[in-house]
C-alpha cells in the first residue's frame, strides 16, 4: 500500500475538527448526497448482506458516475456487484463477497476480480468489526485472537502479529479504518441526524463514528422533540452526521428491519440477467434499473407494487407476536 | 425400517449434524445447513439448546417454514433472547461463550482446515471464493462442527488456501500459531461422520453412514484416511427427524 | 502486585467453559445470591455514583460479613464508604471516589485510605471502562491515548506505555479487567437473566461480559415472552447471568432511571452522620440500617414512605414529556 | 450598572466561564460550575451549544431548579438527544468530537495542571481526595475550560500531584508525554480570566474582573504571574445572565 495503513492521529484529529458540529438541519436530496463523496475515497457501507444496505445512495453515486471509490463493508451481497460492475468502485474491503448464500458465487466479483479489474482485500468478519471499532474510539488498532495461522492473515500484511506484553500470547493488530465518508441507512432520524436503527445493528454505530462524514438515508425524518423523548434509543448522535436523505424503501430490494424483507423476485431476476452474463447482463440490468428511471420512486416503480407490498407485509411481521 | 432412499443426501447430513449437538449448549451456526441442523436439535432433543447468528442474535428461534436466506436478515431475530451488533456477537466467541461452532465448508484437507477463498493460486486464482465471513473467527475461537458435501475435490491433502483454520498442520501447530483454544471436533458428511485423532490431528472416520463402506467413503476423499478402530455405524435418521426437518424446510431451500 | 495483572487467556477460557451456560431459570433470594461471592474475590460494580447502584446485594454482602473483596466501579459514592467503612472491602479500584459532589470529600474513605488500612487504586474513567472492555472482549488490554504524562499514571505500573506499531505514537496499553462476580442491578429481566436496562448504561454491558460470574438484582422479573419481543431491548444476555434477585428500590438510597431518584433526604442524614465520625457514625448507621433491619423492605420502611414515594415521583417524571 | 456586591463570587464565575463558550460547540461538562454555567450559556447566547456529560449523555438540556446532583444522575438525561455508555462518551474526546472540556479544579499550578488526587505527598497524603473521574481523560484530550475558586492554595507553583495534564512542564512537553492534542485554554476565577503564553506555556492574567487590581490577583496566587500586554476587564455580569442563571440553580446549590 502506498498510503499509510492508519492515519495519524494528528490527521485524524485535524479532519475532523474541520467538520461542522453544530446542532443544524441538514437534508438534502438523494442526488445533493452524492457531493460528500469524491472521486478516490474510501467509502464505508453499512447494514450487512441483503439487510439495511445504503442502496438507494449507491444506486446515486452510480447514477453520478463517481469513480475509483475503495468500499469497506461487514458482508457485501448484490450491492457489490453494482459497485463494481458500474466501475465506480475498484477495491472492495470485506469479508465475504457474493450474492447471497441462495445463489452461490457472484459472477460479477469473480469476473472483476480474477482478471485484475477490481481489488478484493480479504479480512475476517470480526477483523472488519475491529478496523472500523478503532476508528470509532480514535486508537491505531485493536488487538483480536483471530486471523492467526490463516492464510487470511498472510494476505494482509497491514496487520501485525504481536507478542502481548502482558501475557506473552500471541496477538494480531488490525489496523483502524476511518472510512472519508459512510453511507447509512436508518429506520428513523431528526433533520439533525440523530438516528435510531431498530434490530439488527451490525457494525453502523462504530462505522458513523469512525467515519469523517456520514450520510445517512432514512424511511422517514422525524422531529426532534420525538428523539429527545427517547434518548436511549439513539443509535447515532447527530454530530457525526452531515446529510440526512429520507429515502422509504431506500434499501431496495433489500431489506430494512421491521419495514420490509428482500424483494426475492427482484433479486432472483437480478442474479439470472448478471450471472448468465457478468458483463453484459450487469449493463443491461443498470440501464432498466440504475439509469433508466426518473427517480428513486420510478425504480421502486419497476419492482413493483405488488412485490413492495409483500415485502412490507413480511417486514412488519417481525412485530406480530 | 426407513430405507436411504426416502431421505437425500443433504436430509442425512442435516439430521446427523443435529445430533452432533447437545442440550443447554451455545452453538453459533452459520447459514444453510448448520442454520438448518441447530434449529432442528432445537425443536427435537434440545429445547434449550442457545443458537447464535454472525448478523447479531442470541437465541433465535427460527420459524418453520421461514428460513432466513442469510444469518444477516431480520428472521433470524424471530423470538430471539437478544439482538445485538455483528462484532458484539463475535466477540463473544473470543470471550468464550461459545461450545460449538457450526459451519459449512466448500474444501477441506485432513488437518481439517477449510477454505472458502481460492481455487486454485491466491494471486492467479481459477476462481475467487466468496471468502471468510465470520468462518474464520468461529473456527479460530470455538470448537467446530462441519456440515459438508462429501466429494474428492473438496476433501484434499492440503486445501489451496487456508481460511478458517482447523489443526493447520497438525500436531501442536495450531496452539503454536496463537490458536491455543479450540479447533475441529467433528465432520459430517452425506457418507460418514469424522473425528481428529489427539497426536496428528489428522482426520479419522468415527461412523460410516447407513449403508456406505469403507471404500467408497475412501474413494471419494483426496487423501488417506485413518478409520477408527471402533467404528460405528450411524442411526439412520428417525421419522420425528425426517419429519420435523421437512415441516421446518418444507421447500428444501437448504436440503434438496 | 503478586497475581499477574491480565489472567491468561487459557484460564480465562477455563474459567468461563466451567459455568454452566444452559438456557434456566436461576431465581434466588438476595440471601442466597451472597453465596457466589467468596473472601478475597474481586467484585465489580454496576451503575456509577449515585445512579443504579447494586445498593441491596451490598447490603445482603455486608450482612453477610464477607472478607477482603476488592471491588471495582466507574466512580464510587457512598457504597464505598458502605464497603470500606463495613470491613468487607479493602481495596478500591475506580476513579472517583467521594459521597458526591455535594458533600465534598468523603471522611470515612480518607480515614481508610489514608490510615493505610485500604488502597484505592486511581485509575482515568476511560481507563476504568476499557479495562472492562478488555475482559469483555477476551483481550489482554485495551490502547489509550489518556493518562499519559499524568502521575496517575506514574501510580499505575500495571499499565504499560508503548510506541504504536503503525504510527509509532505514544500509546498507553491498560490491562484488562476481569472481575470474579458482578454485581448489576436493572429495571427489568426474566428469570433466565435477560435483562434490559433503561438510561444511563454506564459500563455495566463490557462489566457483564468482563466478570467470571453475574448476579442481577432487579426492580421485576418480565417473562421471557416478553423479552423476545424485542430482542433489540435486551442489554446482557441470560449466559452472562448466575443469579437473579428481583428486588424493588433495589438501589436505595440511590436512584434508579426512569424507577426513582435518591432518596437525599436519607443521604444527607447519612453524610453528616459518617463525616462527623467516620468510624463510629459509620458503624452506627449500619447497625441501624444495614445489621438492624430483617428485611431489605425492612430498611426500605427505615428510610420512610413519604421518602421512598417522592424519589419514585421524581424518578418516573423523566417519561412526563 | 450592576455592582460587585450584586453577585455572589460563584455567580460571576458561572457567567464568566459561560461567557467562554460559543455556539454550535460541543462542550464537555464536569458537575457543579462547569454543568450550570454550560447550561447558562445555551438558555443565553448559545441555543446550538451540544452539552456532553460523563455519565453517557449527548445534547442535555437541564431543567431549571432540577440541577442534577451528579454528571451520572439521570436528570443530566432530560430532553437529551442520546444516552449511550460512559465509556462511549469518553471516547468521543479521543476521537475528536469536543470542542471544549470544561471543570472545575481543587489545585491548579502555572502549567496548567490540576490536582484532584492528594494533598501532600501521595505515599503518605495529607487528604487523599476524591481522584481524578473523567478529569485527566477530558484534559488530556481537549481544550481546557478551568472554572474554580481563586485561593493561593489552590494557585500554586507546582501541583502537589498531576491528576489532570495542563502542559505539564511547559513548552512541548505534553505533546512529548504523548498527548499532541488539546491543553488549557482558560482559567476562569471570581478575579481574573486567564490564558496561557504560547512559548514557556505558563499562566497568563488575559483579564481582570470588575474592581479587581493586577495586586489582589497577584496576592491570592501562589506563583508569578503574567500579565498580558493588553489586559483586559470583563464585562460585569449582565441582568439577564444573573436572572438566567438565577431561574436555573433557585436553591444556590452551584453558585452558593
Amino acid at each position: 500500500m502506498n498510503e499509510a495503513v492508519v492515519k495519524p492521529y494528528l490527521q485524524l484529529r485535524e479532519e475532523l475538527s474541520r467538520r461542522d458540529r453544530s446542532l443544524r438541519e441538514k437534508v438534502v436530496t438523494l442526488e445533493d448526497a452524492t457531493s460528500f463523496v469524491q472521486d478516490g475515497m474510501s467509502v464505508g457501507l453499512g447494514g450487512s448482506t441483503m439487510s439495511r444496505t445504503p442502496m438507494a445512495m449507491i444506486w446515486a453515486l452510480i447514477r453520478a458516475r463517481k469513480k475509483h471509490l475503495t468500499c469497506s463493508r461487514s458482508i457485501v451481497s448484490t450491492d457489490g456487484d453494482l459497485l463494481l460492475g458500474s466501475g465506480i468502485c475498484d477495491h472492495m474491503i470485506t469479508s465475504w463477497f457474493a450474492q447471497g448464500i441462495l445463489w452461490g458465487l457472484s459472477k460479477v466479483m469473480r469476473h472483476h476480480v480474477e482478471k485484475g479489474g477490481a481489488r478484493y482485500d480479504e479480512w475476517s468478519h470480526m477483523a472488519v468489526g475491529m478496523r472500523f471499532r478503532a476508528g470509532a474510539m480514535g486508537v491505531p488498532f485493536m488487538p483480536i485472537r483471530s486471523m492467526l495461522g490463516s492464510d487470511v492473515l498472510k494476505q494482509r500484511p497491514e496487520a501485525k502479529e504481536i507478542d502481548c506484553p502482558f501475557t506473552g500470547e500471541k496477538l494480531l493488530l488490525v489496523p483502524a479504518l476511518n472510512p472519508d465518508v459512510a453511507l447509512i441507512h436508518v429506520q428513523r432520524c431528526d433533520a439533525y441526524g440523530n438516528a435510531q436503527i431498530d434490530g439488527l445493528q451490525f457494525m453502523d454505530i462504530d462505522l458513523a463514528m469512525a467515519a469523517n462524514r456520514v450520510i445517512l438515508t432514512t424511511e422517514r425524518i422525524v422531529s426532534n422533540d420525538q428523539i429527545r423523548r427517547a434518548p436511549d434509543l439513539t443509535k447515532i448522535p447527530f454530530f457525526c452526521v452531515d446529510a440526512v436523505v429520507e429515502v422509504p424503501y431506500g434499501c431496495a430490494p433489500h431489506e430494512c428491519y421491521g419495514a420490509y424483507e428482500p424483494m426475492m423476485q427482484h433479486m432472483e431476476a437480478y442474479v439470472s440477467q448478471v450471472n448468465g452474463d457478468p458483463v453484459g447482463g450487469l449493463e443491461a440490468y443498470l440501464g432498466r434499473y440504475v439509469y433508466g428511471p426518473k427517480s428513486w420512486t420510478e425504480f421502486l416503480e419497476l419492482i413493483g407494487m405488488d412485490e413492495v407490498l409483500d415485502a412490507t407485509r413480511r417486514g412488519r411481521s417481525i412485530y406480530d407476536d | 425400517m426407513i430405507e436411504p432412499h426416502r431421505y437425500t443426501a443433504n436430509e442425512i447430513l442435516t439430521v446427523l449434524s443435529a445430533r452432533q449437538l447437545r442440550d443447554g449448549q451455545v452453538v453459533f451456526a452459520g447459514v444453510g445447513v448448520p442454520l438448518l441442523a441447530a434449529t432442528l436439535a432445537q425443536r427435537t432433543r434440545c429445547p434449550g439448546l442457545t443458537i447464535l447468528f454472525e448478523g447479531g442474535v442470541i437465541g433465535a428461534f427460527v420459524e418453520p417454514g421461514k428460513l432466513p436466506p442469510s444469518t444477516n436478515d431480520q428472521r433470524c431475530t424471530k423470538r430471539a433472547n437478544m439482538v445485538l451488533g455483528s462484532a458484539e456477537v463475535l466477540l463473544l466467541l473470543q470471550r468464550g461463550y461459545v461450545d460449538v461452532g457450526f459451519m459449512g465448508g466448500a474444501q477441506i484437507d485432513q488437518y481439517g482446515n477449510l477454505n472458502s477463498s481460492f481455487i486454485g493460486d491466491s494471486l492467479h486464482p481459477k476462481t475467487r471464493l466468496p471468502g471468510t465471513g465470520g468462518g474464520n473467527d468461529i473456527s479460530s475461537l470455538a470448537n467446530m462442527i462441519v456440515a459438508m458435501k462429501h466429494e474428492k475435490r473438496r476433501f484434499v491433502e492440503h486445501v489451496d488456501f487456508i481460511t478458517s483454520p482447523g489443526f493447520i498442520s497438525g500436531g501442536d501447530s495450531r496452539a503454536q500459531s496463537g490458536l491455543p483454544t479450540g479447533g475441529m471436533f467433528r465432520v459430517v458428511t452425506e457418507l460418514a461422520v469424522f473425528s481428529f485423532e489427539d497426536a496428528e490431528r489428522r482426520m479419522k472416520v468415527a461412523a460410516l453412514n447407513p449403508g456406505v463402506s469403507r471404500d467408497e467413503v475412501q474413494d471419494k476423499t483426496g487423501f488417506e484416511l485413518i478409520f477408527d478402530d471402533d467404528l460405528a455405524v450411524t442411526e439412520p435418521p428417525s421419522e420425528n427427524e425426517l419429519a420435523t426437518l421437512r415441516m421446518l424446510d418444507p421447500e428444501h431451500l437448504f436440503t434438496a
